[in-house]
């Protein structure tokens, strides 16, 4: 990545964080209802694929997807109202936290049951295909998800249709709250079942987003192509617990640390400082996006909450919900 | 069950010299007309292309439409239907198959959680214009696993458009509004009238989805089926005629939209109304629009709302005993019958 | 949703001094005192043994019990569920957790076509004597995915047992009954019921499955309620008092068996029935329980059935949204006071 | 295998073969309904792995479960009755070729949903191994199975909790009508995932009845000592169609001869040769199953149909059927 990318990307990455931290806020004073999945920790992994995709690729995430849609082009205000049960949130507030959803810039949902979009990433590269166009697909899940059935039939498919999908696992060493590792056959949850799907099995360092940027490029690549799906496996650490208000006192002190010191933004600045942009540009970055998201938090309270009308809106494509005459 | 196979429910008076299609024939043709009017219609499913479906139902579209547009894929039933959710969100109209509609518990999350979902979860921002087929019932002999009526599970998720067609041209018809619609449609082909016979239907066919129909006018006794129980709620209307009991047959042909406006006013005529459901009676359609009847028909009844269903068992192999299980014209014969005395 | 998780229904008068349990103690607790009882009832799910289980229903187990007899699993419900019934068939009677009833979807093959039918298919040569205990229903803002109440799922589908308790104590009687049964049972643990509280029961303290409580009597109109809906009930009759009417609340407590007597005896009194249900009016209980009434208690009926069900579309993120969808003290109210002037 | 050992595994095999003979003869008289799905051309597979297993081990079949339900002690007759809907059947008339079962034998079950029964065995084993016993489990799927998500899981679990239980594929190379190799990432769709799962993957003649045997005693083995789950792949073929009145013409023809002439019978034939077992001894195992097939014909046929009432039984654990009260 040449120093101008770094540091937009570095922005972005920052701008997750911030979100993630305001959203953690708003939550513990009580203005996010529900549950939230906060992605602090694997900003890279977002932040560093979308650089390596085309506006018009599709993204599949999870109920951790906030880093997506905010990487594919989402506001911190839409996120945030959205969260805050605002009717200007990206879901007019019925998706809330862990469905945010940009169909119009192909971040096609979050999804909450844990592999159910893999198929579905599979479904809209083979759609890209049918259709002619090079776009790709790509569906990001946590390492837990790999060891459910849709995993297996989602790569299967994949690798014998030769889709233009890319499954990328962000293995954050835990489920919720129990290790991968002791639910999980194989050390590499994700890369070390690629063989069984005629597919190359790589891991990356998910904090760097220059290593993530790259092994996605090149996967990308291949996959547009005609080379079929890629997978690959990023490591990454959540900096919160699993949702809420989890505290995650399961994960060992030494482990936290470690990992808390191979920070996905640290490491980006450091990369920045290798190619010598001036630290007052990051600096001047942290405070754009620290502005921005104040004003997100701002503009998000003041938006106003949904009418309860619209409780019985969007289920059919022609606006309703009238399941009888 | 011979009156399942062999019946030609809704065949206009004085059709019968004219050529008569199949039940299973008309699912092939059904497809194959919206695959030649619009190239976003693909199909997959498990031995759908070169085999034409184990129950026949796509035989020639792979010749005609080529393997671009109809594949077969491997036993990932969660892998059809979820890709074809994602095919559906961008752009395209699949037609995905689930060889029994048993198997529809194999991939279940995407026909509960997720297609029926999305739409509504973001806002409106995607929609998913896609069609599952599925092999629905039982009567011949397949046993637990492969003879249920599973419109029910599909009944209790909002969320999902339910089309059961009981003739050949509701095939086809239902068939082009289905792959038309917008909306997620699941479409239950009864396995027990794949051989049933019935008139062709027209260049162009569309039957509506969620309208009922009115296939035989009664006085005495407003009988509502679906799908295999038409042909057994017709046989018994004859019956019941012989006794001078004048009964009006409904088939649904879709439990959603559910066409209550029909049967309440069937139910204005005939004051008394009786379900035929192949179903088990716990958790069938036949609750859900008796519960609508008894809200706001209450002041058209003259007599209780009965329900002929399936006991509530599973399936059983042999015949003697899915009979025992099954709805028979004689079972709805005795239980109208009963009604009418009330 | 204040009222689902601080409501008390059933709590006997002058309770209040002495201990009270919660609902999520009483689960994990319910669950001890049969793992205590008998060697052969282990636990599997996802994080329900360091961790207590994400909803801290299963907290103390793992000490109590060790990893031999309380097992974390991976995210595979279908294992989960599938082993829970190979280990049924073979002398165990597990108890597995699927964290949020939606899941159920994941591994609905094993609810819908194995685990109801093995008996019967087999003949009676297998019993399944297991528990697949589920946090249900929604009002807490969890959005489409992780908030319904899905017992009408299991339903439709004859030879699984459904229970779902609204107070502590019937947490533990039920739980009793649910593991000690030989039939498998579905058990639904209510979300919006966890933090309320209740008197403790007794030592040895069985409910049996498929016996309603009448909760309180009334001479005007039968509510019949289930889970979270039964404090939502309780409340409208409260209210409905104070304008008159007089009405009985009855928690059904169990699906299958369905406690159809009960409800028909209270009928007998008040010739007037509403339902109360948190699922969407499509599909629901409700619905059979409507058919059944309206079958056999025709004659006892002065005025038309009526649902507070659920609105048929997913469940929304917003509270304001949310509470437009599900059943409410003012939703109740309105409806019975509309029908006791029928 | 010695070579009375041996012989006896003939003889059962050829039990199959002719039971499989008579049922294929009796569907297509009309005298069996619904369907059925015949085993023969796989008889080694459940004669050699029952041969490795005990009496108190559990076995766990498919729709295509004759061969297992025989190999595990059921007679012909309560086959062939069941088949023929007749009272006195496995499962008294309620389950159909299907779902033969035999569980005072062992035989748990034959599961209609393809790989549905891969995580029952695998809770067996769990279960044997709770209770103290050294009892393993063992599933029998075909090569369509590997592609389902059932199968990932199972085998994910089976290996982290280190459960006694084999699984093991009868490759036929065939789905349905579809080839199994149209529709798989990898060559060998069992043996090619065990890696996804830590265990070991191997491939076996599934024709030849000793090398099916001791692959199975080994892996049974070491199931039974502790070391957890194995995964066989036996190769195989089926000599008549899916099911039904299935042609197969979807095989092709020197397909068709070659495996023809890989016989399971004509291969343990040749071994009991090679072992100086005389022809006739053969010959009288031949006769004594020709027998004892059509005795079992005779006596299915003449046995009588269920008394209807039953339909309404054996839901519950009282034998009974009621929902509500
Ligand atoms: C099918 C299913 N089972 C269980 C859950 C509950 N659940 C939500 S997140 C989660 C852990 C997922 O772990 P992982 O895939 O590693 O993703 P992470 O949360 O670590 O990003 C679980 C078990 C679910 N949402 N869906
Ligand atoms: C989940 C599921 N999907 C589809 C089917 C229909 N079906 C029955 S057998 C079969 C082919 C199975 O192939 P394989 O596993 O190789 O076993 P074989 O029949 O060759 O022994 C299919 C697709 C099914 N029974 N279950
Ligand atoms: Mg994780
Ligand atoms: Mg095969």
């Amino acid at each position: 990545m040449k120093a101008d990318e770094l540091l937009a990307a570095y922005e972005q990455m920052a701008l997750v964080r911030r979100t993630e931290r305001a959203a953690h806020d708003l939550f513990m004073s009580g203005l996010v209802k529900g549950t939230t999945h906060l992605a602090a920790g694997h900003e890279a992994i977002a932040v560093g694929a979308s650089a390596a995709l085309r506006p018009d690729d599709y993204v599949f995430a999870t109920y951790r997807g906030h880093h997506h849609a905010l990487a594919r082009g989402a506001t911190p205000e839409e996120c945030l109202a959205e969260l805050m049960s605002r009717a200007t949130g990206l879901c007019g507030a019925k998706g809330g936290s862990m469905h945010l959803t940009k169909a119009a810039s192909g971040m096609l949902g979050s999804y909450a049951i844990v592999g159910a979009h893999l198929p579905m990433a599979a479904g809209a590269a083979w759609s890209a295909r049918l259709r002619g166009t090079d776009q790709i697909a790509v569906a990001f899940f946590g390492d837990g998800a790999t060891n459910i059935g849709a995993f297996h039939e989602a790569l299967n498919l994949a690798a014998v249709w030769k889709l233009p999908v890319l499954f990328v696992c962000e293995n954050n060493l835990y489920m919720e709250y129990t290790p991968i590792a002791d639910v999980t056959a194989v050390p590499r949850p994700a890369a070390d079942r690629a063989a069984a799907y005629g597919v190359e099995g790589q891991v990356v360092d998910g904090n760097d987003v220059v290593l993530v940027r790259e092994a996605v490029a090149r996967l990308a690549d291949r996959a547009r192509a005609g080379y079929g799906p890629g997978l690959l496996e990023a490591e990454t650490y959540r900096h919160f617990g699993h949702s809420r208000a989890d505290p995650a006192t399961y994960r060992p002190a030494e482990e936290v640390e470690r990992w808390l010191k191979h920070d996905p933004l640290d490491l980006a600045r450091g990369r920045l400082r290798a190619l010598g942009v001036p630290a007052e540009a990051v600096d001047e970055a942290d405070a754009r996006v620290a502005e921005a998201v104040a004003a997100a938090v701002e503009a998000a309270r003041n938006a106003p909450a949904p009418d309860p009308r619209e409780a019985l809106t969007d289920v059919w494509a022609d606006g309703g919900a009238a399941w009888r005459t | 069950m011979a009156d399942m196979t062999t019946a030609t429910p809704g065949a206009p008076a004085g059709a019968a010299a004219a050529r008569v299609i199949t039940y299973r024939e008309a699912v092939a043709e059904g497809i194959a007309r919206e695959m030649r009017r619009d190239p976003t219609v693909v199909c997959l499913g498990e031995d759908i292309g070169a085999a034409g479906g184990v129950f026949k139902t796509t035989v020639g579209l792979l010749k005609e439409f080529g393997p671009e547009r109809v594949w077969d894929t491997p036993i990932s039933e969660q892998a059809i239907v979820g890709a074809a959710m994602g095919a559906a969100m961008t752009g395209m109209r699949p037609v995905a198959e689930i060889m029994f509609s048993d198997f529809l518990a194999c991939c279940w999350d995407y026909l509960a959680n997720e297609i029926p979902k999305v739409r509504y979860m973001t806002g409106g921002q995607v929609t998913v214009p896609l069609v599952v087929r599925t092999a629905n019932g039982g009567g011949l002999g397949f046993g637990a696993q492969h003879s249920q009526a599973t419109e029910n599970w599909a009944f209790t998720v909002p969320g999902l458009k339910i089309a059961a067609p009981a003739t050949p041209a509701d095939v086809i018809g239902m068939m082009a509004a289905a792959i038309r619609s917008d909306d997620p449609v699941v479409f239950y082909e009864h396995k027990g009238l794949f051989a049933a016979k019935g008139p062709p239907a027209p260049p162009g066919h569309v039957v509506e989805l969620g309208r009922a129909a009115v296939l035989r006018e009664g006085a005495d006794v407003t009988l509502v089926a679906l799908a295999s129980m038409v042909p057994v709620a017709l046989a018994a209307a004859e019956r019941l005629a012989a006794e001078d009991i004048d009964a009006e047959v409904i088939d649904l042909r879709c439990l959603v939209p559910l066409d209550t406006t029909t049967v309440l006013a069937s139910l204005a005529r005939t004051s008394r109304l009786v379900t035929v459901e192949e179903n088990p009676y716990q958790g069938g359609w036949g609750a859900t629009l008796v519960s609508v009847v008894a809200d706001e028909g209450f002041g058209l009844l003259d007599a209780p709302l009965r329900r002929v269903a399936g006991e509530c068992v599973p399936l059983p192999f042999a015949d003697a005993l899915e009979e025992r299980v099954i709805p028979t014209v004689d079972k709805v014969v005795a239980k109208v019958r009963d009604l009418a005395t009330y």
